[in-house]
């Protein structure tokens, strides 16, 4: 398909702009004017919207296909959360934060706060801050409130411990707080090797960041045991929430020693991915941390009922974006978790896990499984055996892609040789994944029978496969005008 | 089972696949979780119906002053929309996709991302974009650590006629680095060179400026990356993008890193998110950039594709020395800013430009002639311009606001001494009819 | 040239165009009009923005009372709509597609229909269906004209306890043609089964009947479709759909044709339309049915593929000889009933049909114990039913409207000597509380 | 794809509806109760998402392909009507006929009000009733109209006139009101054969039905004779409006002797034509058919500015639907005139005219002309050069499909041989018709070269050509539970 650049006409114009109602002003001086007009595309509203709708087409994505992609919990996003959040479209931030503005939003204001009231219950902390803007950007705030507790404490940390299966945020978070990263190999039956931690937990440690389950899908049975170390030596436990689809109502990070956490909102609370973004990462801490939370902070007021807003506070920790976050995407969280409820939200959690067992149990003869035990909400396979034949997991990806299913998640985590991660998440249906899984079957004996022919693959997409060496190289990420 | 929302099994379907399994209930599943960290669940309510949860959410938007006639910015901005924007970021294919790791089912996001980092490079005039940030407080940061690894140096100068949002986001991202923050003091509304010139030394990574600014002042920057280029230093300009259609671009400027936030490309207000926050600098510094980046290549036949590339600087890859921990972005309010600027066009941002001045300049005008009301700014202003009141801006907004507007931003907040100054933003939605009605508003204000 | 909205040529296209054809004006395109007949054109305004036009339109459905407790039905209902039916038939694949003239490139359309058309027959327990007709009302004059070509007769018999307003549509479909309409009026709120024996004669091509009725009655229908066949004349029942999730189906009562209006699958009140009729017959009857059908068929691969059918009963090949003049249909209303019913389910339907029913007795218990109030049904009733009032009914709606509650239909306009009668309705979507105050506010009413 | 209840499970539920918050009543009796729950989709919601996601991905559209279908003007669908369109949605129509309703809804009524007199301004006729809800729906109303004429005037009329270029719904319209027709050929030159016309009109003629300009998108210089002619039999003439698109600002139906109009708000005025419909097909008339308007009918206090809602008048037709029409697509409509306004319309069918005149030019060469005068909006060429060959209009259609494009309409008009229609339409770019023209003498060069090549098209899409013969013999129209 052309760029949009290509299809670019010079003096075409687009969508009308309203007549002026007032008197022109006077032109700016030259020299703060542009030199010339940006070169932006040059479209009839009808060539341009035919170029978008045709782009779309061009993508799998949850509403058209299958789409196991571990560690990223793609789970159908329910339609009525982009209608609830356009309920909120014309609602300007600064509202809140001109005089008595608070008054004038109590209903985001009260949403906000309930979210994370409700998001405190599921993760047993006692307090939610909403500002992160993704998960991401949740551990880089969380590793900030640590920072921030252990300056108030005056302790002297140095040291983030992060097992070897954890995702590459969870260290760049820690290094974008000035902390230097042990990392704990996996021990051969798939959590952190408990004596290796033992032996790196020191003064200097500041916190352990924790995914449970981890990204193998495994509940690592000595949580507690290894909050109890990281506590000794007054580390701070971090839970990577990404994988809490797993365990909703069964287990709370909080019970168990964890002393922040941040919550993937585009994860388990079935807000859409946006091809990327936005996503939405809250992070819940014990009350130790509250002290240190990012402004500005939402408080309840118990004479009045109303909600205020606090914008300062000597020890906080400043602030980590705009505002109160994500808005428009915690309103969709909101909306999901309100309609689900309790039960609701458990059922999830049952499902996910029952879905992935599943498949583990149906593929487990015809895929290399590392970790062979009870698998949470996603399972783990190699492509070792087809590997013998020649055929990568980047192969059986594509394989996947001509029959129409959105690939697993492959070569992570890292510690897996030819990793295939599937998490099918509770809204598949068991004829989805029988289908799926006869697809993956057909794979593993095409691997035997003929090696080579993955090598063509894809062969029914816009494009075969790509040379990303050459993109790497020739650096090419704009067309020049 | 079968008791909630998108959980699809029937009770047989679920017997079926325990069978399978080889457990006898659910449960079982959970066995992993020793008993004695159980919990005794959470308290959440009751689930409801979707119509029962809709309703509930309209009553929470209506509890909100949603309708102010909104003279207000400070970063966010109240712009038109063309409803193809929603029509089509509305694209279940779009939506409901997630980062294109596999590139052939990814076509559709890909190429409209490279869309949208040609459209971020040439409102720039600068060389390369990413994908997105997550907006543009962070991004002002995220550029601020790409200068001092850019440098090798630690030190971060920023005018304190930046954002002072945006400069406490920067503050806090760097509070645990091995970083100095040093912020000048405006003058007069306006960047402090002398101030500056003592500030530029062998260990200043960046200087960090906006325009238009804080107080709405659109500064000549002439000789300013010369400045800081003779020091060794970067020039990061934090811009707003619409203000571009007009105003010289950071690459006219001779600026090394440009950040911005995109909400006022095609995203709603939305309570302050999710926006997204763009960055582009110059070819010499792609690989220090902070985020996915996506970049054009060929298939086996030729053909041209988009992957993502680059991969290396980032933490999937790279771990904790990644050039940033950043990876969901705001890949979908990117598209809408690309959405937006596709179909208001080339020549239609220059047109909204001149109609947000146009618009700002006839509000100051009358704003001017009211008594004991002066304009701050002897610079010229874009769509926000500062003005000063015979009395404190925070009663004076007060009372506006009961009358529906949102007269503006009273800096005192933000600036000691400044508790009589109020910024006022305009944009192109703003009748003639509103800013009479402000001018008005604030004239009775001000005799009470 | 190019000053306005979706017309994409600049002026030098434009030019270039023209040489083309060799002519050296736009203007000249126009020359096969002769210069007596042109116009000097029309008086409408100067166009606007779309955001101008669009706060227009705002402010027009302002001026409306949309926000009324509605306790109105007669043929439209408030039910819910599940937010998916809006995302999938707001596909621009679907709205934005025509009738599927060249099936290989509008299987999607095609299928759905065809999907739809399947629901249509279970629901009804009929054989065959079309792909929509306008809405219930023609649908019932449709469905005369059938009938009278299916038997070759004139004489058609309508139950005086059909819609009103449905038989007014069918007597002015049926005004010019050469037949014979008859009316039967009511006995106590139900069909006067003596009267229409007397009208069953050599001529009647059929009986056309509601269920439930205007007045809310659902009545025993046992035996009807036999007394009609046995003198020669079908019989043609006009059913609410959602009622259908537990009423008797047409099919199970012996019925030929079945129609209705589909509005309250999944489309909006929307002031009364764009809605959908639906038509489902015995499969004898296919050949005369009106509109477009689709159908199963195969590829040349074997592949099975779904085809406009039957069409030579159609306006484009048959032209005066067709089964109907209809042509443009209500496609896209019709998906919407489908997906409605998809996404409802099959137990989904047969639920929301009682949970109407629970809502609406409980209403009819509460208002029969208000003094003077008394319940006109003996025959049970679905989610409508009628009470006579102390005071004339339209005093009565008037004085409630004020408190914002739609109470009911005023019978007066519709039966002479109905003036104290109300037809009152309730969906799924009126609330207890809702119910509640429609009760006391009715009670306050009579007092006055 | 399977169909939706080959997907469907048993047990299987979707959407939650709400929970009662009032006693169960008691069962009806068994007599009225259906013997067996009916046989309706048991789908998850994701799945029922996928499902349509999917079938909509399967259809050419205007948003995704160039769709020139001659006589459909399938011009691009503004998105802001929908949005206007869906500020409607919860206004019952029966809330104007409360008593005191026509208070309740002045600006739906306004906006009605407002659409009739714009369409009236644009066609020169007196007033317009919006509740025929499509065009072949118009034609009925206006042929009612039309009869109730003549029974007022105690005429007797029998019969109704339509060329032979005619639309198939006029004739079936014009039966619909009991007439009976009258075919008139077309000429050589491509208008209606004007002596056998002259020859054909009696005192029995109730009316004249033209589509002007005509399906050949030739417009008829001797229309005002025509009209002349029917009036001395005091026959009224019926303007079929479906190519309303090319003469908008130019000429108008009123001022050259037309009575009655009808107007497809779908092809001239945007509105999406929804895969068959909606539609709405307002009817305008002269003052002498005002009073045979169906009812109800909207009127213009002068004394209070409001408007008011007639519903009975002895000498209406009665009703021809329910309420006011296809509200919702007049929304959208009026949006769409009111944006554009006097200047955007004209130029609208301007550039039709402008695209069309370009169209055939450009394919002259290629393909065969009956009629090489100026047209209209579209042009109308013959594949029989390419019959030649062996190769059908059919066959280029399907060669269109493989290429990326809607087919323009085949074998209509009726009387061109191997007919092919295109209509561009004005929001089409220069670059797109360039495109398509390509592909055109593409698929004329391949006739030569190649004949036998089409027999095996489409090839791109989810089905190959498909079998309409067994399709009417097996009646398979419905799925079996």
């Amino acid at each position: 398909m052309q760029l949009i650049y290509e299809k670019s006409v010079s003096g075409r114009r687009g969508v009308m702009l309203p007549v002026s109602d007032v008197p022109a002003a006077t032109d700016l001086p030259q020299n703060l004017l542009r030199s010339e007009t940006a070169g932006l595309p040059e479209m009839s509203e009808l060539d341009m919207v035919r170029h978008f709708t045709n782009l779309s087409r061009r993508n799998f994505s949850v509403d058209t296909n299958f789409y196991p992609l571990g560690s990223c919990t793609m789970k159908y996003n329910a339609k009525v959360l982009e209608n609830a959040s356009n309920l909120f479209a014309p609602l300007h931030p600064l509202t809140a934060f001109l005089p008595g503005g608070a008054e004038l939003c109590q209903g985001a204001l009260g949403m906000l706060y309930d979210l994370g009231q409700m998001l405190a219950d599921i993760t047993g902390m006692d307090e939610v801050t909403t500002q992160p803007l993704a998960g991401a950007h949740g551990e880089m705030t969380g590793m900030l409130l640590v920072a921030a507790y252990h300056k108030a404490k005056g302790n002297k940390k140095k040291y983030v411990v992060v097992p070897d299966s954890s995702h590459g945020t969870n260290p760049a978070s820690a290094a974008m707080v000035g902390y230097e990263i042990i990392t704990i190999p996996t021990a051969p039956y798939g959590d952190m090797d408990l004596e290796l931690f033992k032996q790196a937990m020191s003064g200097e440690v500041a916190a352990v960041m924790m995914t449970c389950p981890n990204t193998l899908g495994l509940f690592n049975p000595h949580i507690k045991e290894i909050a109890d170390i990281a506590h000794s030596h007054d580390a701070l436990m971090y839970y990577d929430g990404a994988n809490l689809n797993a365990i909703m109502g069964k287990v709370r990070p909080g019970d168990v020693g964890f002393d922040v956490v941040h919550v993937n909102l585009h994860k388990t609370f079935g807000t859409p991915h946006g091809g990327g973004g936005p996503g939405s990462g809250p992070v819940g801490v014990k009350k130790s941390l509250i002290p240190f939370l990012p402004m500005p902070r939402i408080i309840h007021d118990e004479v009045s009922g109303k909600l205020q807003i606090q914008t300062d506070n000597p020890l906080s920790i400043g602030r980590t974006a705009n505002f109160f976050g994500n808005f428009g995407v915690m309103v969709k969280a909101y909306t999901y978790m309100i309609m689900l409820g309790r039960e609701g939200l458990i059922q999830v959690s049952e499902q996910a896990v029952l879905n992935a067992n599943y498949m583990k149990e149906k593929l487990k003869d015809w895929f290399d499984l590392p970790y062979t035990q009870t698998c949470m909400h996603e399972v783990v396979f190699s492509a070792s055996k087809q590997l013998a034949q020649g055929v990568h997991a980047i192969d059986i990806a594509k394989f996947l892609i001509d029959k129409g299913y959105h690939p697993p998640t492959v070569y992570f985590p890292l510690i897996v040789k030819e990793a295939i991660m599937i998490e099918p998440t509770e809204t598949e249906s068991k004829a989805t994944m029988d289908a799926f899984i006869e697809v993956m079957i057909e794979a593993a004996k095409q691997a035997e029978a003929d090696p080579d022919s993955f090598a063509a693959m894809p062969v029914t997409m816009p494009v075969t496969r790509l040379d990303e060496t050459r993109a790497a190289r020739s650096q090419t990420v704009c067309c020049l005008g | 089972m079968n008791t909630s929302h998108y959980c699809p099994h029937t009770p047989e379907e679920i017997q079926e696949m325990l069978a399978a399994i080889g457990v006898s209930s659910v449960e079982e599943l959970f066995a992993p979780i020793p008993a004695a960290l159980r919990c005794s669940t959470f308290n959440l309510p009751v689930g409801m119906s979707e119509f029962e949860t809709y309703a509930k959410l309209q009553a929470v938007a209506a509890d909100n002053s949603q309708n102010l006639s909104l003279f207000i910015g400070g970063g966010f901005y109240d712009h038109i929309i063309p409803a193809a924007v929603d029509h089509l970021s509305g694209r279940a294919e779009f939506y409901t996709a997630y980062t294109p790791y596999q590139p052939e089912c990814s076509q559709g996001t890909l190429q409209a991302l490279f869309e949208y980092q040609t459209a971020i490079c040439r409102l720039t005039g600068l060389d390369v974009s990413n994908a997105s940030l997550y907006d543009g407080a962070t991004g002002l940061a995220e550029a601020a650590l790409m200068a001092m690894r850019a440098t090798n140096r630690t030190k971060v100068v920023v005018d304190g006629c930046v954002s002072p949002i945006a400069r406490k986001v920067l503050a806090t991202y760097l509070s645990n680095q091995d970083a100095e923050l040093v912020e000048l003091p405006p003058l007069d509304g306006l960047l402090n060179r002398e101030e500056l010139a003592k500030q530029l030394d062998a260990n200043t990574a960046a200087v960090l400026v906006q325009y238009p600014n804080v107080f709405g002042a659109v500064e000549d920057f002439s000789g300013l990356a010369d400045q800081a280029h003779a020091a060794g230093a970067l020039l990061v300009t934090a811009v707003y993008p619409v203000a571009l259609g007009i105003l010289k671009s950071p690459g006219d400027l001779g600026a090394d890193i440009a950040v911005g936030d995109g909400q006022s490309l095609g995203n709603p207000l939305s309570f302050g998110g999710p926006s997204f926050g763009f960055i582009a600098a110059k070819k010499s510094h792609i690989r220090n950039m902070p985020g996915r980046i996506v970049g054009e290549t060929v298939d086996k036949n030729g053909k041209r594709g988009f992957v993502l590339t680059l991969q290396a600087r980032e933490q999937h890859i790279k771990r904790h020395k990644a050039t940033s921990n950043i990876c969901s972005n705001q890949s979908l309010c990117a598209l809408r800013g690309l959405i937006f600027l596709a179909a208001i066009g080339k020549q239609g941002l220059a047109d909204l430009a001149r109609l947000n001045r146009d618009k700002a300049e006839y509000a100051k005008a009358r704003l001017a002639e009211l008594p004991g009301v002066a304009v701050l700014q002897t610079a010229p202003t874009f769509n926000e311009f500062t003005i000063s009141l015979p009395k404190p801006a925070e009663a004076v907004v007060a009372a506006l606001l009961d009358k529906g507007i949102a007269a503006g931003m009273p800096l005192g907040q933000f600036y000691v001494g400044s508790e009589n100054m109020l910024v006022v933003t305009v944009t192109e939605k703003r009748s003639k009819k509103e800013i009479d009605q402000l001018v008005k508003a604030l004239e009775v204000a001000l005799c009470n």
